[in-house]
């Protein structure tokens, strides 16, 4: 499980300042930019930690205490600036959408292991649901450089939350809402399978819930399909340290932040994303 | 800044708590030129070893806490073999000596893991993780004088190596327990080791953790720690590695204070990966 | 939301933990009528009664941490006698039943206390504080299950009065403590106490506190609390009156959760003089 | 050890919200003004506990937890306004210090004691240290609405913090500092001998720092002339049901927040005030 260069730039040691460059909502989220002054470029798919210099407590419970992963959704190098997505959850993405521009971050990152392009000829498909669109987004991008032609499917819960779509500009994609309020009535894999009875050769690139990936796994497993998912797990670290972000296997629990959170398919243990 | 602890000379007083940092993973995510060259802590302890393989607990293994978190690990390692023959060879290229953590579940376990690392040079220091039962006499080890008395005197006559005897905090007499570690002839004794603790599943009378209770760390349990090396410093003379919730030069200055010879850096590290070394310059400008 | 307790028929789930309410003093910093018309709890414990006078520890008695505080108040009050003749009357006027909190530094102390209370028909019940040492064995009562389940026998023996023994969280096996009691004949156990903590004077080796050490209290020992009580319920069924750190109707709901069937609000108080009556409150929005 | 009703006003049971009105800097110190709308009228000497509504926590060592005792220094009852005095020693009255107009603080108060006033024939002797002129304007205003004619002596650390002396007006005073940068070189207390000296019947009334307090016992012990010192001691809670704030007086402890922070002098302790 070893990861390639290709899959993981290596993080400077230690935390680093950066600063909210600008900050703006898109729908249900936000998407916050931060400038990342000689920070090294990331790989799509992986993530940072990240917390508020100040005021990094006193939320529900008291918290937050620990950084918070998030996955970079654009680099840009021109400017050393990162892009991050939010949907406000608990305390600690509460706090991160706040932050106005001008206010400081501590950072750590890019970490863990990204996507992995595929064979020439077989196509990319990406599946994202909901804020789980955000890696999808760095790798279409990145596929788009290289001359790839990615298909998109994202699902969202309603229009609102799928306005995070235009993200991902103009490129063609099949967009579904639980509620049928933009694009396709319906969940995202339905739209997966549809797709991929149409598709000649595929490798499918998925983020989202734990259940969508689970069933994104079952269909590409019928069928025979390469597929990468990008995983979520509580984390307190990010680099390996703690053991706490374990995903279980076919060789045993494995970190997501180290391992991961990409990671093949097949060697995701039956039940792991319940 | 340099410090004797237990035979070693060590270039600082601030080290890792076992089970907060992966000098392996880290090598991973930071590269290891640069981990190797700003390496935070002047000992490296290893995480828990123990005799055989462990999974750890099933996830999830975390709960975060106003000023801290539970975790249930659950000590997920290779094993004594798989230890010596996968991560110890990466090990002994750290820039700093090797503290070996280890934990048996019988005597015998203990035993053998003791045996086995006292054969190392690459292996500085050994440390031994109390705060299990002891399957045979179902009492933690850590928790009872009398039971670490018997283990640590056995542990003593298989190795020449210093032997930290790492202490619960679960423990109605924790300097009586140091007491008795220092009687059968521990070279240190390092304190604390988490809390135990609790949380539910968000509006739900269910325990969140897949373990059901865990151990809380960090800044919450800091006051605690202070008590208890305070209390043991007073009772033993044995040097003592401090930890609990130490999150900058200032509380590692408390520690030393109450009587630590070492401090320890465990969750910290989790914010703030070079925590270790932050904790360090400040302390050196506290003019500790 | 009314709650039986140990034969009592309470409004609420929501008391007072010993010692961080004074009933007569915020009576006359906030006037009788308006506290008695809004009083926060269902039952009113009182802070800990000693056989003699006590003035308590000399000052400074408070550290304050970033969640939660140090103490080390040192039980003062006015004895046995003091209290029946100035305390008792003016807190018979509560509008809710009155728990007696009663600590001996020997058997025979706790025994004349618990006499003392049973006869007085203004007791509603009487909470043992056991947290402390027994003066002739030098064991912490409340550490051991033995000396716990020798003295509970023997104050059971003098009262008809429902048994609080409050439990402290300094101890190796909580739950055989709470055993121990159960089977001696206590209606109830309370926890937790606080937990063993330490402060520095700032900058400096001397301990802050005119005691040295004192008790940590607040939302930093919630999840050590919520572990105990959840061990503690799995393993007696008399009732629990759950403490430590409660700050909101959700740490309320995690304790009754766990197995608590009273729960107790302390350094909240401190923070909101009504914090009892928001946490009830939103206890209550919580459906619980 | 009873305060009769001219000395205690009850507080308002709980905690409630007020609003921050107005804030500015006098000299080294913070004044901050509040709306306590349908709050009480307090009387000269007592004091509140205050927490900011937001961001209580998270500064040195996580603090501040705990509310903070502030004197009140001037009531303005047309508008339900009250002013506080601020010197920032750490994370407590840092925070506090920062709050803007519009920000909203817990209120718990008036708590405590306050002054008693003399009898008529006796000249009140205002003796202030530093911060601890706070409740002396509170006083002062009281004793000129009752037509009494105060004296005043305020001791400073230097010019700077002396400035907080304007926020007593016009008012006639004795002004000394430590590094003689505004009135007489010196400490307030060898400024009080000599007031006294020349003084007919005088009762003291005297806040600052414990040492000062000491000196101005000794000095009216001496001389057989009543004096009330305001105290000040680390509290929790402020209304009694922590017993943490105690001073040792010749009955014993008790609570400053209870029973004082005004207390006659006679009753402290030797060595209490070190
Ligand atoms: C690799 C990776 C990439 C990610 N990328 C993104 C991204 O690009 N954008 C984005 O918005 N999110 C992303 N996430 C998710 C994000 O990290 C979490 O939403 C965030 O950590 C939640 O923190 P919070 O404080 O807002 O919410 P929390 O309150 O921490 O809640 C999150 C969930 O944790 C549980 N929980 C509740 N209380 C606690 C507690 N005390 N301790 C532990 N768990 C608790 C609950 O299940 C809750 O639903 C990513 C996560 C990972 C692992
Ligand atoms: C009745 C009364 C009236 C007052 N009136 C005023 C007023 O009008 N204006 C005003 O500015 N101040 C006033 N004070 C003082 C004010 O309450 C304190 O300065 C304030 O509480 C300090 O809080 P902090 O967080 O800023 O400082 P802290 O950090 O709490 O420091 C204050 C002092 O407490 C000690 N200390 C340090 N750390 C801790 C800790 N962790 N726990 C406990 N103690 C610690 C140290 O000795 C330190 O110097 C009054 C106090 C009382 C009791
Ligand atoms: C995630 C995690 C894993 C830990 N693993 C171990 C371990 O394997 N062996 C051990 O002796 N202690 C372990 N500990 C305890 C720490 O070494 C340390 O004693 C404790 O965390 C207190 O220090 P802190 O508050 O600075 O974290 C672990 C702690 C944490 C938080
Ligand atoms: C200032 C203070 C005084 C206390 N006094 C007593 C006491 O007299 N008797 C007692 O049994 N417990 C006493 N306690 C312990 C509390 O009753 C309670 O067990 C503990 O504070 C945990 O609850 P909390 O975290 O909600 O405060 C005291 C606690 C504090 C903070
Ligand atoms: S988050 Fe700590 S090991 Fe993955
Ligand atoms: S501050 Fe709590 S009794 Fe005075």
């Amino acid at each position: 499980m070893s990861a390639g260069d290709t899959r993981r730039t290596e993080a400077p040691f230690g935390r680093r300042l950066a600063t909210v460059d600008a900050a703006r909502e898109v729908g249900s989220y936000r998407v916050m930019r931060l400038s990342d002054r000689g920070g090294p470029i990331p790989r799509p798919g992986q993530f940072y930690m990240l917390s508020a210099h100040d005021g990094w407590a006193g939320g529900s419970d008291g918290r937050p205490f620990l950084p918070r992963a998030l996955s970079y959704m654009r680099h840009r190098p021109e400017t050393d600036e990162l892009e991050f997505l939010l949907e406000v959850v608990g305390p600690g993405t509460a706090r991160l959408a706040e932050l106005r521009a001008g206010e400081r971050v501590w950072l750590t990152g890019p970490l863990g292991v990204g996507f992995e392009a595929p064979a020439d000829e077989i196509t990319p498909v990406l599946v994202g649901g909901g804020i789980g669109i955000v890696p999808l987004v760095a790798w279409h991008q990145q596929l788009r450089l290289n001359d790839r032609d990615p298909a998109l499917l994202l699902g969202f819960r309603d229009a609102s939350h799928a306005a995070a779509a235009r993200l991902l500009g103009e490129a063609e994609m099949t967009i579904t809402t639980d509620d049928g309020s933009l694009g396709d009535q319906g969940i995202v894999t339905a739209a997966l399978a549809r797709a991929l009875a149409q598709q000649g050769r595929a490798a499918v690139y998925a983020c989202g819930p734990p259940a969508m990936l689970d069933a994104v796994r079952g269909i590409c497993a019928r069928q025979g399909l390469d597929a990468q998912l990008a995983l979520e797990a509580p984390m307190a670290c990010g680099f390996g340290a703690c053991f706490g972000c374990v995903v279980s296997t076919v060789a045993g629990y494995r970190r997501v932040c180290l391992d991961g959170p990409v990671f093949d398919a097949a060697v995701i243990a039956d039940g792991a994303l319940a | 800044m340099t410090v004797r602890f237990g035979g070693l000379e060590l270039a600082h007083p601030i080290i890792n708590a076992s089970g907060t940092f992966d000098a392996i993973a880290a090598a991973r995510a930071f590269g290891r030129a640069a981990l190797y060259e700003r390496f935070p802590f002047s000992a490296f302890v290893s995480k828990t070893v123990t005799l055989a393989h462990r999974e750890g607990n099933s996830p999830p293994r975390l709960w975060e806490l106003g000023e801290g978190m539970i975790n249930s690990i659950g000590l997920p390692n290779r094993g004594l073999a798989g230890y010596l023959e996968r991560d110890l060879p990466e090990l002994s290229t750290l820039p700093v000596p090797l503290i070996v953590n280890v934990m048996g579940f019988a005597p015998d376990e203990f035993a053998a893991l003791v045996e086995a690392f006292s054969a190392r040079r690459e292996v500085a220091a050994i440390e031994l993780n109390v705060s299990c039962p002891n399957v045979e006499s179902g009492l933690i080890v850590g928790a009872d004088p009398r039971e670490c008395s018997v283990l640590v005197g056995r542990l003593r006559t298989l190795t020449a190596k210093p032997l930290i005897v790492k202490l619960t905090p679960n423990a109605a007499d924790v300097p009586a327990v140091a007491q008795a570690a220092e009687a059968a002839g521990a070279d240190a004794v390092s304190l604390v080791n988490t809390l135990r603790g609790m949380a539910l599943r968000p509006g739900c009378a269910e325990p969140w953790l897949g373990a059901k209770t865990g151990g809380v760390s960090g800044p919450a349990i800091h006051a605690i720690a202070l008590a208890q090396v305070h209390e043991v410093a007073a009772r033993v003379s044995i040097p003592i590695v401090g930890m609990g919730g130490v999150r900058s030069g200032r509380d590692a200055h408390r520690l030393l204070s109450a009587g630590a010879t070492l401090v320890a850096v465990g969750t910290e590290s989790f914010r703030d990966p070079q925590a270790g070394t932050r904790v360090r310059t400040e302390l050196a400008a506290l003019g500790a």
